[in-house]
């Protein structure tokens, strides 16, 4: 991440196209509070690169301005991954929904809080399939019914306990409906030197009826001044990411300074890949181990 | 004189099967000869069967041949299974004191006790094999010298005592077979040469070294047989050469890794089979939408399903066509052998790059793995062509960009993210211009064939298919990938005996080349498609392209590659 | 008297679109009408734009028409998109308290103050637009007793409080078109008969219907546009009729655990679009080599990649002919029509038995969600063939079992886990008759000549295409899948004016029927191929498969569906 | 699972094929307890089904004789559970390397724990993918080295620690060198109602020299004597299950009732599906709807 003396303001981040989300849709509240620590960062557009799935998450970043990549469903970080690795200058902050995140793309989750690669993953949980017209995600609440769901959807998983088992160095909670506690945790998330896990509690107006602005508001509570919370604290943090239900907690869960996994070995070289020189010419010496 | 001697080492899978028969074709290069080595080895890691032909010859070789000189047996079952393929005269070498058999009359049998000669002479029973190949040296008189020189450079590294150590196991062989040469077997194999300018590799370690020499800076994949070994070369060299090799959790991730990368600005690569493939062809169709350079190696093997892992088969042709949903453009190139491998991977790049979409090549198990000696490949000849990317320079005086810019060719030119100021934006979604998601029926229409426009630019740089003609030929043998050397090997056997045909092989096979196929099709009474598949995959798509049917077909799909002797017992019943 | 009636109902998403035109729809079909009625949707929940059009007609109509009698504009927009589109003499209604606009002159426009009808009859705005269905109604002056019922019925279970203020707000709209009808518009659909025999739905509610009928037990998939509609459809009727639709953690396990029902003996069934299908490729690969039947649905929308999600394309036909890596048989249906739909997907699940392989349904985005009525399904015709699935009592008596079993047809008596004692083994990896694993060159061959086999068996019951002949006829028009009532729709109109043309249609396509195809083209001077995709995709199996080329293809990549006026235009550059 | 009184014994467990493992694998172990646990619990084969993914470990049902289904490289749960949800009566066993479960089939891994269906899950974990010729797995610990993995592998992944924060119903690892103790795992895995892990130590003489028999008999120790432990305390478990290095904790590590997934729902009716009637006929009633 490299700051610029240029002075970065909302305008900056401007929606590059119309915005197509419902009205009173918890993405707005993301979208802003991002706009909001890109310009606390001081950061400038060009320098972010943003990496999203497919789900009305996945539409974002087309709604501010950046380099951007809107990848497969569920495959957000596999690409964000690939152009991190080749060009570490790049800020890179990939948006995800629930379905996105931890049901198609579930793999690429756990095995990217494990690599540890230094970025962003903001996952807009919003505990429904959205774009798709509202089906059960691995969030939604026991026994939440959908049309696909008639009976109930089944016990959710809990995505920031399997972010505490997976090691992964920033682990965190907010709320699309806290602009300031959201852009915060953001910055944060950005200014992290590692893999960082968002998690965003996301009303969905049109299709989640139960887990509604209110329903959030009212259980919703900030771990961020908790002197008796240590989020170094590794089983702390586990219980912590397993609370669920009438009190759910917001804030930083779990932090852990761990190695990146672009800095283990030494096959990036000292410049970033994009700009190394191709040379056929200096793979001579491997021809002869053919004589 | 023609010289064309086959070895066949055999034994169990652990047995060393491989290192034995690499050293017996290293020497033979370096001894001025061309040679082709295949392997055969089942998907165990212990026990079963497994061998590996060394075919050596002063004409040049690019395919297996199925008769023996020299069966070098590591253990018993080799004889029982290969004894039937020995030429008149041949001789097999086995150590009489651990495989404690009659194998009666017919063949030639030479007992070496190979244990007790390395435990004599280097004190180490495990140098037994390199007993064998010093008796196997020793029976056609070959020059020791080369084989000691290569046996240092391959031990040394564990100690010049080791290293000594197998030299002499090596003599006590050579000595051996030298003093116990069978009356009958005359064949002598003398250096007349040496292979200074000339490289011993496989198909897969060609297109490592074409990848990175095409200036590939990042490869993700997941292992998956024949293709773990291009993933495992350019790893080796991950470090040196600043090359990443990322094992991914998974070929989806992989593939998805590599667009991304890709996306960001470096030639980026992963290698799979077609298990391994199939999960890969959403992240193609990302690529095609997303005009993204990337390049996919497809090391077929046969299938459905796992199939016969350790195998090869060409039955992946219509499937790499038509892989991933919707449609986009792409190259197919299937390289005719080794030497081809190395300069198709760098073709692969420069036509991804160029056309800012997915290039596959597809390899298979016997390409794979199969060693060729080739000719010293020419790196001052590797271009490497990015196509419309935009230099600093002329980003840095951009003051809007379009990623997806409508142009005549379809290929936008390419800006980097980070390169200068300016937003580079791409989407799964349909997109405008700008690379922003839209839903309209005009730019849908119009990008549709931007993108599709740029598979006729791409067509313009086929190659035309490989030839060869012979005067009077009234048939031609059509081919496709690997099975190049077999075929090749066949139309000369062919015209000893007095029939002529002639050779159509395919290695650059999408954009189809469809006016040099069908000339040459038309030109001939009969066509003959030889591949190794069951359902004849280019046979059915020379037939699209060009309306053309092959008069008939040669088809195999046991997993086995093709051998010319093979080829030209099937066509008495085609021609 | 012909009557060929187009209502157009516009707005945003979110405003209730579908739900006015469905309802325009049932009572049309219950007024004795012949429906048909397509979706236009953006890939959003709010916002945008989206229409329906409600074609009614006394004579047989199964595709969209372009020309608008009444257009029922929920918002602005809808004026400014479609008002081109309307005949001479149509009447546009719209709500002038709400759209405050002048719209000038040309068309008609018919001012209904819909919110305050609503709010005056009903108490309630929110039933405005059951008022805009009462004026549109009230226009044509039809029976405003089927309107009434059909609220009832929906509206029922909300209470009957609400159901009557519906009631009233539609009489309201009704009375107020009536009067206000402008004279000019004369135009009138008076009930000719009942609906009973009929029925009302889309395409993907008849493939949910055809797989319960052919006895699916079991379904699994994830959700995506446009089969997710499947999924819903059979999981609402789970528990009535155990049917367990699994959502699963992505497309791979969804197909997987499909496989696996298979094995075990239900017959099961998945569905999914382009993307997820990409997902499934291996595992329709493994269903090929254990020779477990499946049926899949794929569902076609625009690609690349996510490409347009909510639109029509058909771009995956060679996609699902070579699916999968390796070689094995497999059937491909694409249903022409909603009630072909049902039929088709009968005919899948026997396929996919008796042969022990996948069958795939083809389908897209505007079969999927458009909705004709027809005939009633006569479930007594639905005969459910499970092949060489063995009695309990054949098992009881078996002593061993190969589940692999060579034989003549390829297919091998199935026996099911715990059906008996004997063990069911099989493998994906290649393996002999008792479904363990091998590596030797012979069984291999077998065991692929035994699978492809059975593609043999298949193409003898795949049934002759759609043929419409006419005398005199110099071309024939050729298509396949949901463009069947476009393009049977255009030979009609055509002959009206004197042209007349054939129609060969494909409604079943691997095994392809290839005499069938070729005789009929043959017969004709010209062909013309009819394709929603940029390539030409039948265009070219037709000439993989006869060595026909098609002398000329209308292709449209727009995302948007064939109607009978659009080929008629484009065919004056082609015929 | 059903008992039977015909006698039940080990040479009805006989190898169906030539067994292909390296001599010394730890296989040959998995294999023979897994015999053992089938005989003691008098289980006919007829009554079992075994399900497995690819590698060494997925060749392991055509070393004995049941009803077998070999599937793809990580895909050994999702068949099994489509047969089992079919086919309750089957006593479903699954088996997978380390690479298979954990690597390629990681999404359905963690599913398949959260929905908790009756089967038992037996990961042959040899910290390496052998049938491949060994290139490092998820379990392979840092820096282990491999031709693929010449700087040596990233940091593991801790799937029973997963395990637990999918709250799997059944959790344990055991050892290839300890026939009883493995064998019993598998008995107790095979009569607990619900989703069953157990992950087996697995030495790989072939391609793991680090991770040898030796070193795991040196490190290995049992929590099933252990009065102090619980394995119902979920914060216990977790802790446990992250432990590794010097000490190796093998035995039962979590353990919860929890509803099964296929009880959930009444979609599955009384009958198992395979036994259930076809008939077109009933379907007549839903064509009403659509008049
Ligand atoms: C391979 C694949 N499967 C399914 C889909 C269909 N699909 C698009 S978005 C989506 C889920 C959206 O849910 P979520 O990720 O929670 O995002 P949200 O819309 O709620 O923000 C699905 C299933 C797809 N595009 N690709
Ligand atoms: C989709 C796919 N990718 C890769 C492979 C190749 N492959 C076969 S087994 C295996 C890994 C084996 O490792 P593990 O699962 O740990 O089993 P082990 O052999 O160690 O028992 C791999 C990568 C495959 N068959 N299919
Ligand atoms: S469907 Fe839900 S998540 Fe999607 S835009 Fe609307 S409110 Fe937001
Ligand atoms: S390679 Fe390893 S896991 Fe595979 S059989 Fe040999 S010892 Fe066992
Ligand atoms: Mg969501
Ligand atoms: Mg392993």
């Amino acid at each position: 991440m490299t700051m610029t003396s240029a002075k970065v303001t909302i305008e900056d981040y401007a929606a590059a196209s119309e915005i197509a989300w419902c009205p009173g849709c918890g993405d707005f509240g993301i979208l802003r509070a991002v706009k909001k620590a890109l310009v606390e960062l001081q950061l400038e557009p060009h320098r972010v690169l943003m990496v999203s799935g497919i789900g009305q998450s996945g539409k974002l970043p087309h709604y501010t301005k950046s380099n951007m990549f809107n990848s497969l469903h569920g495959r957000a970080l596999p690409p964000a991954i690939g152009a991190k690795l080749v060009n570490p200058e790049l800020t890179v902050m990939v948006f995800s929904g629930d379905g996105d995140a931890y049901g198609e793309g579930g793999n690429h989750f756990i095995n990217a809080m494990n690599r540890n690669i230094d970025m962003t993953y903001i996952v807009h949980n919003n505990q429904v399939y959205g774009l798709t017209k509202g089906q059960a995600s691995p969030t939604s609440d026991l026994g939440f019914t959908t049309r696909l769901n008639p009976e109930g959807a089944w016990v959710p998983l809990r995505p920031l306990a399997l972010a505490v088992a997976c090691d992964c160095s920033f682990v965190a909670r907010s709320f699309a409906g806290d602009l300031e506690h959201l852009s915060k945790m953001v910055q944060a998330g950005i200014t992290h030197k590692g893999f960082a896990l968002i998690e965003v509690l996301q009303p969905c107006p049109s299709w989640n009826r139960v887990n509604t602005f209110k329903w959030y508001s009212e259980r919703v509570y900030k771990l961020d001044g908790d002197k008796s919370y240590n989020p170094a604290d590794r089983t702390a943090a586990f219980n912590k990411a397993l609370e669920w239900g009438e009190r759910i907690p917001i804030g930083l869960i779990y932090k852990k300074d761990r190695p990146l996994f672009e800095e283990y070995t030494g096959a990036f070289g000292k410049e970033p890949l994009v700009k190394q020189k191709l040379d056929p010419m200096q793979f001579e010496s491997l021809l002869d181990e053919f004589k | 004189m023609a010289l064309d001697f086959n070895f066949l080492v055999g034994g169990e899978a652990g047995q060393g099967v491989q290192s034995v028969s690499f050293v017996l074709s290293k020497i033979m290069m370096r001894g001025g000869y061309n040679v082709y080595s295949d392997q055969d080895f089942e998907s165990r890691i212990r026990g079963g069967h497994s061998f590996s032909r060394v075919r050596v010859s002063n004409k040049p070789v690019a395919a297996l041949s199925e008769k023996i000189d020299v069966l070098l047996a590591l253990n018993e079952e080799t004889i029982d299974l290969h004894r039937k393929e020995m030429k008149d005269g041949a001789v097999a070498i086995f150590d009489g004191e651990s495989i404690k058999k009659d194998f009666g009359d017919g063949e030639t049998f030479l007992n070496v006790p190979l244990v007790r000669l390395a435990t004599e002479a280097a004190q180490n029973r495990l140098m037994s094999n390199t007993a064998a190949i010093g008796a196997a040296v020793g029976l056609v008189d070959f020059d020791f010298n080369l084989l000691a020189g290569m046996l240092r450079e391959q031990f040394t590294r564990h100690g010049s005592e080791v290293a000594e150590g197998n030299v002499k196991a090596a003599q006590a062989g050579y000595d051996y077979a030298r003093q116990h040469c069978p009356e009958k077997f005359t064949r002598r194999i003398k250096p007349i040469g040496n292979g200074d300018n000339r490289l011993l590799l496989t198909g897969h370690e060609a297109v490592a070294l074409g990848a990175m020499a095409a200036g590939c800076k990042f490869v993700s994949g997941y292992p998956m047989t024949p293709t773990t070994s291009i993933l495992e070369y350019i790893a080796g060299q991950s470090k040196s050469f600043n090359i990443p090799v990322i094992q991914a959790e998974d070929e989806i991730s992989a593939m998805c890794m590599v667009v991304g990368a890709g996306y960001a600005g470096v030639r980026a690569m992963t290698a799979t089979s077609g298990g391994g493939f199939c999960l890969m062809v959403e992240g193609l169709s990302l690529a095609g939408m997303t005009e993204t350079p990337c390049v996919v190696v497809l090391g077929q093997r046969p299938g459905p399903a796992i199939g016969l892992p350790t195998r090869t088969e060409q039955g992946e042709l219509w499937f790499a066509l038509h892989a991933g949903h919707g449609e986009f453009p792409r190259a197919v190139l299937a390289p005719a052998n080794v030497e081809d491998a190395f300069w198709k991977t760098v073709k692969a790049f420069n036509l991804a790059e160029k056309y800012q979409t997915p290039a596959i090549i597809l390899t298979d198990h016997d390409l794979a793995n199969s060693y060729l000696s080739v000719p010293r490949f020419d790196l001052a000849q590797v271009k490497i062509d990015r196509g419309q990317l935009l230099s600093d320079e002329e980003v840095s005086k951009l003051t809007e960009y379009k990623r997806h810019l409508f142009t005549d060719s379809g290929i936008s030119p390419r800006a980097l993210p980070l390169q200068g100021k300016v937003l580079v934006a791409t989407d799964s979604d349909e997109h405008n211009e700008e690379g922003h998601i839209i839903e309209d029926a005009e730019t849908r229409k119009r990008m549709m064939l931007k993108r599709m426009r740029k598979q006729e630019g791409m067509k313009s740089e086929i190659d035309k298919p490989i030839i060869h003609r012979k005067r009077g030929a009234k048939a031609v043998l059509v081919g496709w990938g690997s099975t190049y050397g077999a075929i090749k090997e066949a139309q000369e056997l062919l015209g000893k005996e007095g029939v002529a045909v002639n050779v159509l092989h395919l290695n650059e096979i999408w954009p189809f080349p469809d006016k040099a196929v069908a000339s040459m099709i038309e030109d001939s009474v009969k066509s003959v498609v030889i591949e190794s598949n069951a359902t004849g995959q280019l046979a059915r798509l020379i037939r699209t392209e060009t309306g053309i049917k092959a008069t008939g077909t040669i088809l195999k799909f046991d997993g086995r590659p093709f051998s010319a002797e093979y080829i030209i017992d099937e066509l008495k019943d085609v021609l």
